[in-house]
């Protein structure tokens, strides 16, 4: 393996696209084969890369397009900083730098069989994406799906083309909805905040595991829930965000106790976090 | 003296200074204009950075020029008591009365670091003192040479 | 992603005679986020510009530079040009390959390299420009007005014939400022008061116009179009609501020998008074230091003989707020006191007076009814000196400059004397006669030739009293070249003008900036000698320097267009280059607020949502700033930015160099 | 016994120079002594705890990662080069060598970085064992000895008062050293002298037990009230290596470094939302002491420190790691 | 220090300060944090104390504790003042516990803390030896200089010790610290660190009491002091600048006098 760990390889934006304000997707293609096999030899949903432009540095986030999907990589990101700034005005055509994939991933084989409840905030479904997307094109092998996906307003929804794919979809609940104020006229999801529906839709905790992405407030109002419901600490899943500029579990920036983020992470179980002083998240 | 004409390795090209200037827009970017339009000629090695006034530069973007690779830095604004802002000038005037002093201890000195005042009416002054900077700095030499304010490359 | 577009202007042969434009724009082409590169023959012709507006639609830019002229030319040419293409205007920036370029260097290499060397930077620039919007602010169509002397009331009138309201603001119990004091004016000799007092009557009956007499601007709060004014109304102790100005009270009030200041000392007045006949409005006041029953307790008179009750003597200083969109300062002057001419009795000659003086004993409502008697003895002065001069083109007792309307009146003065007193002598020392004016220096020449003025050149050095009240007047004849001595009656001093005690503190409360002198300072002295540093705020009359009546009703009339021009639209427009103050990492030094020439930069208090202050920063005033860019340069953490100049943009030019 | 007598260090250098290695010692300048670069005619100051620890030679304050010619529309790549020059640390102090086992453990428990073990390949360490330590020494007290031969290539011992050294090699890059300088090395009798009498001061796994378990204690606010938040503990420190990412970029080229960085700092945490996990300095002291003494041997099986005391030495504000573990052992007793 | 100690203690005592900022009585004398009255009894002043307790002024969990003593010889006394006129002390919220070499010299509000510098150390000047070693430096080349630089600069870590030490830096977010733009660079090489400290030194004209924190914390022995005296001197004998005497005083950079020097203009 290169032990040149901060080389990155050349990734060319295939298309970009506006989800909503600020938040942008690309579809990312490998410049060498060999990068492209050896990033999906690696790969599993959950990962994370690190997306760089020339002069101003790298940004983390996740991978957001399923390794059944081998061809390119997609990843979604808001503007928050100097990089992602850069970012964002790239277009089609332009080249980044990438490193990845890094960290741990969801265990969805250990899934195989039980029925998925995934539970995401504003711009958090990005990481769940992947694992959906995965989910649906092995869709023989899982039980129910469903997904509650919740933003502040209709407009700050992503993926508004999939979220209609899978709401047409019969092999999957989805449900949306926007915090009391955020619907347009012609909104036909919910209105209200995420632990409010959860609570009202009450799906089962039977053989079931939760993915849970969002804001802090959303999580922490949303565990109270899922626990009423049934779900178990290890069975309820979800990311952390930390800052990070290695990646490779050098840097220190991601220590949380006694984990690094960026390498024994960024997928925990609620188990797992228990165990992390809350503190320092 | 050794025979010259023997000599087989190429002249060195003669150096010619890069010299950033920073400039208010309201006098000594118009004496620059009127120095154009008076078509005083001068020395070709200065490149204006123009700024609404005086009182806009910091002294970070003169430590940023000379890192840049910069030989020498002119700053140039309003006459005392012409500013357009009423004190812009004023406030940058005792700047780089510390300023000057504090590089002057690192070795920049008053061949590097030029300041004036340049009205909207001194064409010829403007014209001038482009020509009296380069040449002083033609002899100070490069300022990459002897400097721990460059850029490393 | 950045889309720009750079244009090479030939300007003719003026740019491309020396800068190889072809392969500028080539360059320019092949700088990070250039997408087009084009030269032209002329940018700014519509061709040209066409096609930048054709580039702009057809290749989605997002950003343009034009390599040409000066901006100083052609910025506002190209930018609207960008506006109509749909371009924010402000995200268009101009290399100057012209003025700073080809016009100044021969060698076509080196200017080559020197336009894209400086197209490079304004591209690096323009990348990080952001759309800017012009800064609205609505604007409050009323107008204050400091200062109720002709240049106050003149401006008011035209501001209210205008159709827009005025706040007249004077500190006096009436309007009329010194030009009511004046007998009659040079250089026609028409009667001050005859000319004045209809329009001080208009002024205080126009319906446009709300007339605040003794009283002052305490503090301002806002910025051009929106200040609020806190006007502070001085007690008068009679209410004019119910005085009918009938006199009773005055002529009653047993306090009697207070020297009038209408009439420079030379008459009296009582306690309860107003200061002339004519007074605009005619309501007496009371003047509190001299009145024994808002001293002692003692008297109350007034009020026993005040048919209508009008007497208040618990009366109070009363402070109002007015919302005005425009000032006017026309707080005037006063004359320069000569005690510092020790040399001159240093004050203490009682038959050595000053021009008001003897405006006031030279007028026919004066003390002494338009007859000239001498302040000591009342007795008819045989032999009067006159002396330019006094206090001005001194600097080493009085002030540098040159008050401009003494020597006028002293030969209105000389004139008026000698036809009153037909046997008098009138001697005028000057050190040169400046009569520039039209119909002044005929209005002179009549004074020596046709009244007999005695004009000597030369300077007096000493004045002295005799004991038998004459005046000895040494001087010297600078053309004869020999000492000169006068035994004078009365010597009238043409004392130097200078600002109004108070006008520096008007000045700050307003950010407007004043000269050494204390005159307030326009904005420019040619080209804006009306308006002041402080946007919104105008000058007219003696504060800004020294003037006669015709210019200072010129100049304020000329302010009454400025703010009716200034009012003609319901919003104001103005340029987006300001100053912001990122709050989050603001440390509140205060370095900003110190530094800001205009009082822009302000503590602000962030609250939480009870209203509780978490801490403090420092906030700009958009109406306010005028976007030198001060603040931030003094700003040590880079917590405050200035548009159209940030430091992202100063950072991306230098890098590019 | 190899010997060589401790004025003709120098000596020693200058055969190790000349043997191809790039030698690096502790020399005093200015008053301040530090691990530099040796060159003929410096004087090398053996008795003292440098300022700076030997990690400099091997994982430089600041270094390029990545190279980007910036380009018309974009950029390429450009090569960086690894240099790995053949350095000799002579005179290092033992928790200077044994901080090295520390420092390879991160550099290389999954992903392994090249160009520090390319460096660490190259190097040689000489320590020399401590015959006196100062209050702010405690390598006793997390494993280490003042003669400790951990990490270290060869040793020199004093003997003889100090007059001489007798150097043993410990690994093959120390015999090849030996082999190097042997010029300059005596054979003789040498009475080694003493080494410095170091005390226990606390027992680092009890304080590692309190620390897992009182991460919330109100002990933290009160024991980081002095720390001013600068960087000379971790700067400092043989085992710190926390790093920062940053581009700089002229108009041609983007560099792409890796730069020191420090979790006393309070920008190392915080996010681009404005969010800090770590808001004030008593969450970044008690970062620093638990990664040191839970967080590292829980998952390196070694500690973050070795005791050389530098952190304490050179902090202005007299924060001293060993007296807080005195106090934390306290607490859990 | 029986007095200063017995000061401390009675503020304490009478809730009139929540903790005494002073210097611990052991070696190196560090800096001491007394909560309760009888921690007092370890407080200690002399001549080897180097840090100045006023950088803890700007500290969070220093001002969520207010109000606050602190044990102050002259050059902290003056940074009180300096803090004061920058708004950076609330009114009422510090106090000062003045000492010099061996006497205690009474506890002072801010206003009290203006009153004893004017009455009693007016005439404070910098060190005679560091003006020296000005004066020694500018007497070498700009060549000279620029080398003494080079070699001192070279050896900075970028740990920034000077910037926690000193008072004046108390910026929530340091310039060096700002990315977009990145003025300063962050790697530890050459020309960063020049910036980084030539920028530093100019942000303390005219608000440096020259009481030479940050030289004595830097690790690497830099001679940072040389930078603030240049400035120290040239803004006393420019515009009469004596920071740390006038709690109302304007900034020197952001405030300007038509007199103002300007013969280096052309």
């Amino acid at each position: 393996m290169n032990d040149d760990l901060y080389k990155p390889f050349l990734m060319r934006i295939e298309t970009a696209r506006d989800e909503a304000p600020d938040v942008r997707t690309f579809r990312l293609k490998f410049a060498e084969e060999t990068e492209r096999a050896e990033f999906f030899q690696r790969y599993r949903v959950g990962m994370f890369g690190l997306y760089g432009v020339p002069g101003e540095g790298e940004s983390t986030f996740c991978v957001a397009s399923p390794p059944t999907r081998d061809g390119y990589i997609e990843c979604t990101f808001r503007k928050v900083g100097r990089v992602t700034q850069a970012l964002q005005e790239l277009e089609a055509g332009q080249a980044i730098t990438f490193r990845g994939p890094y960290g741990n991933h969801f265990p969805i084989e250990d899934w195989k069989g039980r029925d998925l409840l995934f539970i995401a905030g504003g711009i958090a479904l990005p990481p769940m994406r992947s694992v959906i997307w995965n989910i649906l094109d092995r869709r023989a092998e899982f039980g129910k799906v469903t997904v509650l996906y919740g933003a502040r307003t209709a407009a700050d929804l992503v993926y508004k083309d999939e979220l209609a794919d899978w709401a047409a979809r019969p092999d999957v609940t989805l449900v949306t909805t926007v915090d009391p104020g955020g619907q347009t006229p012609d909104w036909k999801g919910k209105v209200g905040f995420v632990p409010a529906v959860l609570k009202e839709l009450a799906p089962s905790a039977q053989n079931c595991v939760a993915v849970l992405c969002g804001p802090p407030i959303m999580i922490k109002l949303t565990l109270p829930v899922l626990a009423g419901l049934g779900f178990s600490a290890k069975d309820i899943y979800t990311t952390l965000e930390n800052r990070m500029k290695c990646g490779v579990g050098k840097c220190g920036r991601c220590n949380v106790g006694s984990v690094y983020v960026c390498k024994d992470g960024p997928v925990f179980t609620l188990e797992d976090i228990s165990r992390l002083p809350a503190g320092d998240m | 003296m050794m025979k010259t004409e023997t000599s087989t390795a190429p002249a060195p090209a003669a150096f010619e200074p890069r010299i950033t200037a920073f400039v208010c827009n309201w006098c000594t970017y118009a004496g620059a204009d009127l120095a154009g339009t008076s078509r005083l000629q001068y020395a070709s090695n200065m490149r204006i950075i123009k700024l609404p006034c005086t009182g806009r530069i910091d002294p970070l973007f003169v430590l940023k020029a000379f890192e840049n690779g910069a030989d020498a830095v002119l700053v140039s604004g309003c006459h005392p008591g012409d500013c357009h802002y009423t004190s812009g000038n004023y406030h940058a005037r005792r700047r780089w009365t510390l300023f000057r002093k504090l590089l002057a201890l690192t070795g920049i000195g008053d061949d590097r670091l030029f300041f004036s005042w340049v009205s909207a009416a001194e064409g010829q002054k403007f014209a001038d003192l482009v020509n009296d900077v380069t040449a002083k700095v033609r002899k100070a030499g490069p300022f990459c040479a002897v400097h721990p304010g460059r850029r490393a490359s | 992603m950045a889309r720009i577009g750079v244009f090479i202007c030939h300007c003719g042969e003026n740019i491309g005679r020396t800068v190889d434009c072809a392969a500028v724009s080539a360059a320019a082409a092949k700088m990070p986020g250039v997408v087009v590169g084009m030269d032209y023959k002329y940018m700014c012709s519509d061709p040209g510009q066409q096609m930048i507006r054709k580039a702009i639609i057809e290749q989605k830019l997002t950003g343009v530079v034009v390599g040409a002229c000066s901006p100083r030319m052609h910025e506002r040419t190209f930018r609207a040009a960008a506006a109509e293409a749909g371009l924010n205007p402000y995200l268009l920036e101009m290399a100057n390959l012209r003025e700073h370029c080809s016009w100044v260097h021969s060698n076509q290499a080196e200017a080559t390299q020197k336009a894209i060397d400086l197209v490079r930077v304004m591209v690096a620039k323009v990348r990080r420009n952001r759309p800017l919007r012009p800064i609205r602010v609505p604007v409050e169509p009323t107008a204050l007005v400091v200062g109720g002397g002709i240049a106050g009331i003149q401006a008011a009138l035209d501001i209210a014939a205008g159709g827009k309201k005025v706040v007249l603001v004077e500190s006096g119990p009436s309007i009329g400022g010194h030009m009511a004091r004046l007998s009659e004016t040079f250089p026609t000799l028409d009667c001050s008061q005859c000319i004045l007092t209809p329009r001080m009557v208009e002024a205080a009956s126009h319906p446009n116009i709300t007339l605040m007499t003794y009283s002052e601007v305490a503090s301002v709060e806002g910025f051009v179009g929106n200040f609020t004014v806190t006007i502070r109304r001085k007690a008068r102790y009679v209410d004019p609501a119910k005085c009918t100005g009938c006199g009773d009270c005055f002529n009653k009030c047993p306090i009697k020998k207070i020297p009038n200041e209408f009439d420079a000392g030379l008459g009296l007045r009582r306690a309860i008074y107003v200061p002339f006949p004519q007074a605009v409005p005619n309501k007496p006041v009371i003047d509190a230091a001299h009145c024994t029953m808002l001293q002692k307790g003692k008297c109350g008179l007034c009020a026993k003989v005040c048919p209508r009750g009008a007497i208040d003597y618990q009366d109070q200083d009363r402070l109002e707020k007015v919302k005005v969109g425009a000032v006017v300062l026309a707080t005037g002057f006063q004359l320069w006191d000569h005690a510092a001419y020790g040399e001159y009795g240093g004050g203490r000659l009682r038959d050595v007076i000053d021009g008001f003086a003897f405006e006031r004993l030279a007028s026919a409502s004066g003390p002494t009814a338009g007859l000239i008697k001498r302040p000591s003895d009342g007795k008819e002065p045989k032999t009067v000196v006159f002396l330019q001069c006094c206090g001005s083109r001194d600097d080493k007792v009085g002030k540098k400059y040159c008050s401009k309307i003494c020597c006028m009146y002293t030969a209105k003065h000389a004139m008026l004397y000698r036809h009153k007193v037909h046997d008098g002598r009138a001697v005028v020392f000057y050190m040169d006669v400046r009569a520039a004016g039209k119909g002044y220096e005929e209005f002179v020449r009549r004074a020596i030739e046709a009244d007999g003025a005695e004009y000597v050149r030369g300077r007096v050095s000493r004045i002295t009293r005799r004991r038998d009240g004459k005046l000895v007047v040494l001087g010297a004849d600078t053309l004869a070249g020999r000492p000169v001595t006068i035994d004078a009656d009365l010597v009238v001093l043409a004392d130097a003008v200078v600002p109004r005690p108070g006008s520096e503190k008007l000045a700050q409360l307003f950010g407007v900036g004043y000269d050494q002198d204390g005159f307030y300072s326009e904005a420019h002295p040619k080209l804006r000698p009306v308006e002041t540093a402080a946007a919104g705020v105008f000058l007219a009359g003696a504060c800004q320097a020294p003037k006669d009546i015709p210019e200072t009703v010129s100049q304020a009339s000329a302010a009454a267009a400025k703010v009716l021009g200034l009012f003609a639209k319901p919003e104001l427009e103005r340029e987006p280059v300001i100053a912001r103050v990122n709050r989050t990492t603001c440390a509140h030094c205060r370095a900003c607020i110190s530094a800001c020439p205009y009082g822009a930069a302000k503590d602000f208090d962030i609250v939480d949502r009870a209203g509780k202050v978490l801490r403090a920063v420092a906030d700009v005033n958009e109406g306010l700033c005028q976007g030198c860019g001060t603040c931030a340069s003094v700003c040590r953490s880079h917590s405050v930015d200035l548009d159209g100049f940030t430091d992202e943009q100063i950072h991306a030019e230098l890098n590019a160099l | 016994m190899k010997t060589i007598e401790t004025r003709r260090l120098p000596d020693l250098a200058q055969a190790l120079s000349a043997a191809g290695y790039c030698v690096v010692a502790p020399i005093e300048e200015g008053g301040v002594v530090r691990f530099r670069e040796w060159a003929p005619g410096l004087a090398i100051a053996p008795g003292a705890v440098p300022a700076n620890s030997s990690k400099d030679f091997l994982f430089p304050r600041s270094e390029v990662v990545a190279r980007f010619a910036l380009e018309p529309g974009g950029f390429s790549p450009a090569p960086v080069e690894r240099s790995a020059v053949k350095t000799v640390v002579l005179c290092a102090r033992p928790c200077d060598a044994a901080a090295l086992t520390a420092l390879d453990a991160v550099f290389n428990w999954d992903y392994r970085d090249g160009a520090y073990n390319a460096r660490r390949q190259a190097m040689t360490v000489v320590s020399l064992a401590c015959s006196k330590a100062d209050e702010h020494c405690f390598c006793t007290s997390v494993g280490g000895a003042p003669d400790g031969v951990a990490g270290a290539d060869a040793i020199l011992r004093p003997a003889d008062g100090g007059q001489l050294l007798v150097l043993d090699e410990l690994t093959e890059k120390g015999r090849a050293l030996a082999q190097a300088a042997a010029g300059t090395l005596s054979e003789g009798p040498a009475a080694l002298d003493a080494p410095a009498v170091l005390p226990r001061r606390f027992d680092s796994e009890a304080v590692g037990r309190w620390l897992a378990a009182n991460f919330e204690s109100p002990f933290w606010k009160e024991a980081a009230l002095a720390c001013l938040g600068c960087g000379a503990c971790a700067y400092a420190c043989p085992v710190c290596h926390c790093f920062d990412l940053q581009d700089e970029t002229d108009h041609a080229e983007c560099r792409r470094l890796r730069n020191w960085d420090s979790c006393g700092f309070g920008l190392f945490t915080l996010h681009a939302s404005g969010h800090n996990p770590r808001p004030d300095q008593s969450a970044r002291w008690r970062q620093r002491v638990m990664h040191k003494f839970s967080i590292y041997p829980q998952k390196f099986k070694t500690l973050a420190c070795t005791g050389c005391g530098r952190c304490s030495r050179l902090c202005q504000a007299g924060m001293a790691i060993a007296a807080t573990c005195e106090r934390i052992e306290a607490l859990g007793r | 220090m029986k007095a200063l100690r017995e000061a401390a203690e009675k503020l304490l005592r009478e809730k009139r300060v929540s903790l005494v900022i002073g210097y611990e009585d052991r070696k190196g004398r560090p800096a001491f944090f007394a909560a309760k009255p009888e921690d007092c009894g370890r407080l200690a002043y002399d001549a080897s104390c180097r840090q100045n307790l006023a950088a803890y002024l700007g500290k969070p969990e220093i001002r969520a504790r207010l109000p606050v003593a602190v044990v102050a010889p002259p050059a902290v006394l003056r940074s009180i003042v300096v803090l004061t006129a920058e708004s950076q002390l609330p009114p009422g919220q510090v106090l000062a516990l003045a000492v010099d070499g061996d006497s205690f010299l009474g506890t002072f509000d801010a206003a009290g803390v203006a009153e004893l510098l004017r009455a009693k150390y007016s005439t404070l000047a910098p060190e005679p030896a560091l003006l020296e070693r000005v004066q020694g430096l500018l007497q070498k080349s700009p060549a000279e200089r620029a080398a003494f630089w080079e070699a001192e600069f070279s050896k900075c870590t970028r740990c920034y010790a000077c910037r926690a030490a000193c008072p004046g830096c108390y910026c929530s977010r340091c310039i060096v610290e700002k990315n977009a733009p990145q003025w300063i660079s962050t790697a530890a090489l050459g020309h960063g660190n020049y910036t980084w400290s030539v920028m530093r030194a100019f942000h303390q004209s005219g608000r440096c009491t020259l009481c030479g924190a940050c030289e004595a914390a830097c690790p690497q022995g830099l001679p940072l002091m040389l930078l603030n005296a240049v400035l120290d001197r040239e803004a006393l004998e420019e515009f009469g600048s004596r920071p740390g005497y006038d709690p109302e005083a304007k900034p020197l950079i952001g405030s300007w006098s038509a007199d103002d020097d300007h013969s280096y203009m052309r």
